[in-house]
């Protein structure tokens, strides 16, 4: 089955990328996401250490 | 214990006369919401006739869920509220007292006026039997899944539009039958079976809400 | 049995669970991007194609074990949130919060796959079947979950209020998608429901399995990852938490 | 007989206070004071049931309120800064309704008498709204004349009260503490209570308390 073949998928190439495609992007998307919140709270909290670390 | 159910209940109903304005708007939003339908969709008797059930169940299901803001909020804000959860008695009846206050005095004039709009949309006698009847079954329903969602929002800035966003999903079995059974009426199929459902769900919700809303209440409040 | 207690309630303070997530989800990753990658090579390469479908059919891979996620992860959010509510520990209830978005991005993908699958076989975008309008439903309540929870700024309540949503919704699921195959069937008939589809073969039946294996590992690590912001979030002005982060920077 | 244990509270993230164990019994009053925000009505509304503790314990007659927890609220009544006055009702109205949610059976003339023994002679049938911050407040209090509960929790009594109303208010709570009765109140007011039973508890800034 050649690579052209495979992505037209009979036909129903669109509709079994789309499908697929969204899937696994949103499954890529949240963890990012999830870093990107995980750094801010890190940031935050060490910020705030040192706001401590200021004033002792 | 039951002395208490029925003070609440009438003190609503004297607080609701003393504002009778806000009955009356609740009714109004009903009505004007039946009536924009066929200045949008066409003044074709046959088409109205066939979503007549459909519109008047899914306004008055916004007609409660507009009317669910003022349920606690009053008393949340003047202490009142305070008050009924330190009563020694069960709040899960002070809230079944409260519910049944609020659905007489928004709740049931839906159901005085759905004819008068059945008729707006040429419903046929059986029809609009079965429409009251519907609503008379549904509408309490609404008032106390509704309570739910009051409870869980009190206090909460947008909590009105919150409370809409929470409960209508919950609501949907509500309209199903509700409408449904009109509509198998007036097709000849026969509103039994929805009917029955339609009571089922009333008497689950009259047992299991009040509980889940007097517990959203002791949460809320806290 | 009283020792198995104890280290139940150990796990749920923050401060021990936190470091236990922490090391838990490289291996479900690693799981989901190992059953992923076989799942796909199934669905692709394995599985026959379908007379009547064709290939259109390989949608259902991923539509259904998407919806079947959703439906599932409902049930242990509000499990969670049950937990929470009745032993007030804090963790269950933050899980409950974790698992949400999950939930609802499962929803919304089963939905999107379902449009997608409907498009070639019935023509249209959308079909009031019972199964996907049920699923817009459970959409409408994860959302409704996630916007009381950040309506409330006091995290106590947010996870108590939660609690009860989740509760009375999950108590809710089975009659709302009963009344909606009851509303299906009285105004369309048997229309050819998305989840019928072709018969089910054996081999059709196992990429199945991998691949809701695969978004079941995939959402354990997604949501332990999101259970440590919340705890990060909820606990950043206590000692455990400055010691361990306050020294990174 | 009331006793708290290592009790906790936290508002927001903020812990209030903490390992705050004391008790109270029959005829004693605890005078709880500290600036704002140091929790004393955190700590009342813990007290009265309203507000779940995150850590400690509190008793009545040796059983935790919340086993009790109808039986205790029967014992109890809370006047915080909210009156818990309906507005649109007239002081007769609320006084009966507040007084049979209270499990209190109060007849119209009892009523008249209680608001007549509080000083709203004239203003009884008049709806609340019209009424000062001051007479509002004497009709929740007017509460506690018909009540028999043995425990009153009070938040901030004396404010917007007139010195009359003060000096009566007094009166009630030392009657109330003479026949047994237990009283936890917090005022800004430099109030002269009683000579007999006063405990202090000091919260916020250093709240080890020192009863």
């Amino acid at each position: 089955m050649s690579a052209a073949e495979f992505f037209a998928m009979g036909g129903y190439g669109f509709y079994v990328w789309g499908s697929f495609g969204v899937t696994l992007l949103l499954m890529v998307v949240e963890p990012m996401l999830l870093k990107g919140r995980r750094r801010a709270i890190q940031k935050r909290i060490a910020r705030m250490a040192r706001a401590k670390v200021g004033e002792r | 214990m039951f002395e208490t159910f029925l003070a609440i209940v009438r003190r609503d109903l004297i607080l609701a006369m003393r504002r009778r304005s806000d009955m009356l708007t609740i009714l109004f939003f009903f009505v004007i919401v039946v009536s924009l339908f066929p200045l949008g969709i066409g003044p074709e008797m046959n088409t109205l006739r066939l979503i007549a059930p459909g519109v008047v169940w899914v306004a008055a299901l916004l007609a409660s869920m507009l009317a669910l803001e003022r349920l606690f909020a009053i008393d949340y804000a003047d202490g009142a509220l305070e008050q009924m959860l330190l009563a020694p008695q069960p709040l899960s009846l002070l809230v079944l007292g409260k519910v049944a206050a609020h659905w007489l005095v928004t709740g049931l004039p839906l159901v005085l006026m759905a004819p008068v709009l059945g008729i707006q949309y040429d419903l046929s006698l059986d029809g609009l039997r079965v429409l009251v009847i519907t609503l008379l079954l549904g509408t309490p329903a609404l008032s106390l899944i509704g309570a739910i969602g009051a409870a869980l929002t009190l206090g909460l800035r947008g909590g009105g539009v919150l409370v809409s966003l929470l409960v209508l999903p919950l609501t949907i079995p509500v309209l199903i039958f509700g409408a449904g059974a009109v509509e198998a009426t007036i097709s000849g199929l026969g509103g039994e079976g929805h009917m029955s459902m339609l009571a089922a769900i009333l008497v689950l919700s009259l047992f299991f809400a009040p509980l889940a809303a007097a517990a959203a209440l002791r949460v809320s409040v806290e | 049995m009283s020792s198995r207690i104890v280290n139940w309630f150990k796990f749920s303070s923050p401060a021990t669970f936190y470091p236990l997530a922490g090391r838990m989800i490289p291996w479900f990753t690693a799981a989901a991007v190992i059953l992923l990658g076989v799942g796909l090579y199934m669905s692709f390469f394995v599985a026959p194609t379908d007379y009547k479908q064709g290939e259109g059919y390989r949608i259902i891979f991923v539509h259904v074990g998407t919806a079947w996620m959703s439906m599932f992860i409902y049930v242990v959010m509000a499990a969670w949130a049950g937990l929470g509510l009745v032993f007030n520990t804090r963790v269950s209830a933050m899980m409950a919060t974790a698992l949400a978005p999950t939930g609802a991005m499962f929803t919304f993908v089963a939905l999107w796959t379902g449009a997608l699958w409907g498009k070639p076989m019935w023509g249209t975008w959308w079909v009031w079947d019972a199964r996907l309008t049920s699923e817009l439903i459970l959409l409408f309540l994860y959302l409704g979950f996630i916007a009381l929870q950040s309506a409330i700024d006091e995290p106590r309540r947010a996870d108590r209020a939660g609690a009860i949503l989740a509760l009375v919704g999950v108590v809710n699921i089975p009659i709302i998608y009963y009344s909606v195959q009851w509303w299906n069937t009285l105004h369309q008939g048997a229309t050819v429901s998305v989840s019928q589809g072709s018969s089910m073969g054996t081999v059709m039946l196992w990429t199945m399995l991998i691949m809701t294996l695969g978004f079941w590992a995939y959402a354990i690590a997604v949501v332990l990852a999101r259970v440590r912001c919340i705890i990060l979030e909820r606990e950043r002005d206590t000692t455990w938490v400055n010691e361990l982060e306050g020294g990174v920077r | 007989m009331l006793e708290v244990v290592d009790l906790e509270c936290v508002r927001g993230d903020r812990k209030l206070f903490t390992q705050l164990s004391f008790s109270l019994s029959g005829g004693e009053l605890l005078y709880l004071y500290g600036q704002n925000g140091s929790g004393k009505t955190t700590l009342m509304r813990a007290i009265c049931g309203l507000l779940q503790p995150t850590e400690g314990e509190i008793r009545w007659e040796g059983e935790s309120i919340r086993e009790l927890s109808d039986e205790y609220t029967r014992e109890v009544v809370y006047i915080g800064h909210k009156n818990g006055i309906k507005d649109d009702l007239t002081a007769l109205e609320n006084l009966r309704i507040l007084s049979t949610l209270d499990g209190v059976h109060m007849s119209e003339d009892q009523a008249w008498d209680a608001l007549d023994r509080i000083g709203l002679r004239g203003f009884e049938d008049l709806p609340t709204q019209v009424l000062s911050q001051g007479q509002k407040r004497r009709v929740a209090l007017a509460r506690l004349l018909a009540h028999q509960a043995k425990f009153w929790i009070l938040d901030e009594p004396f404010t917007a009260l007139d010195k009359a109303a003060v000096s009566l208010l007094q009166q009630v709570i030392r009657d109330h503490l003479d026949s047994g009765g237990m009283v936890m109140l917090t005022t800004h007011q430099e109030v002269k209570l009683t000579e007999g039973q006063v405990k202090q508890l000091q919260l916020g800034g250093g709240g080890q308390a020192d009863v």
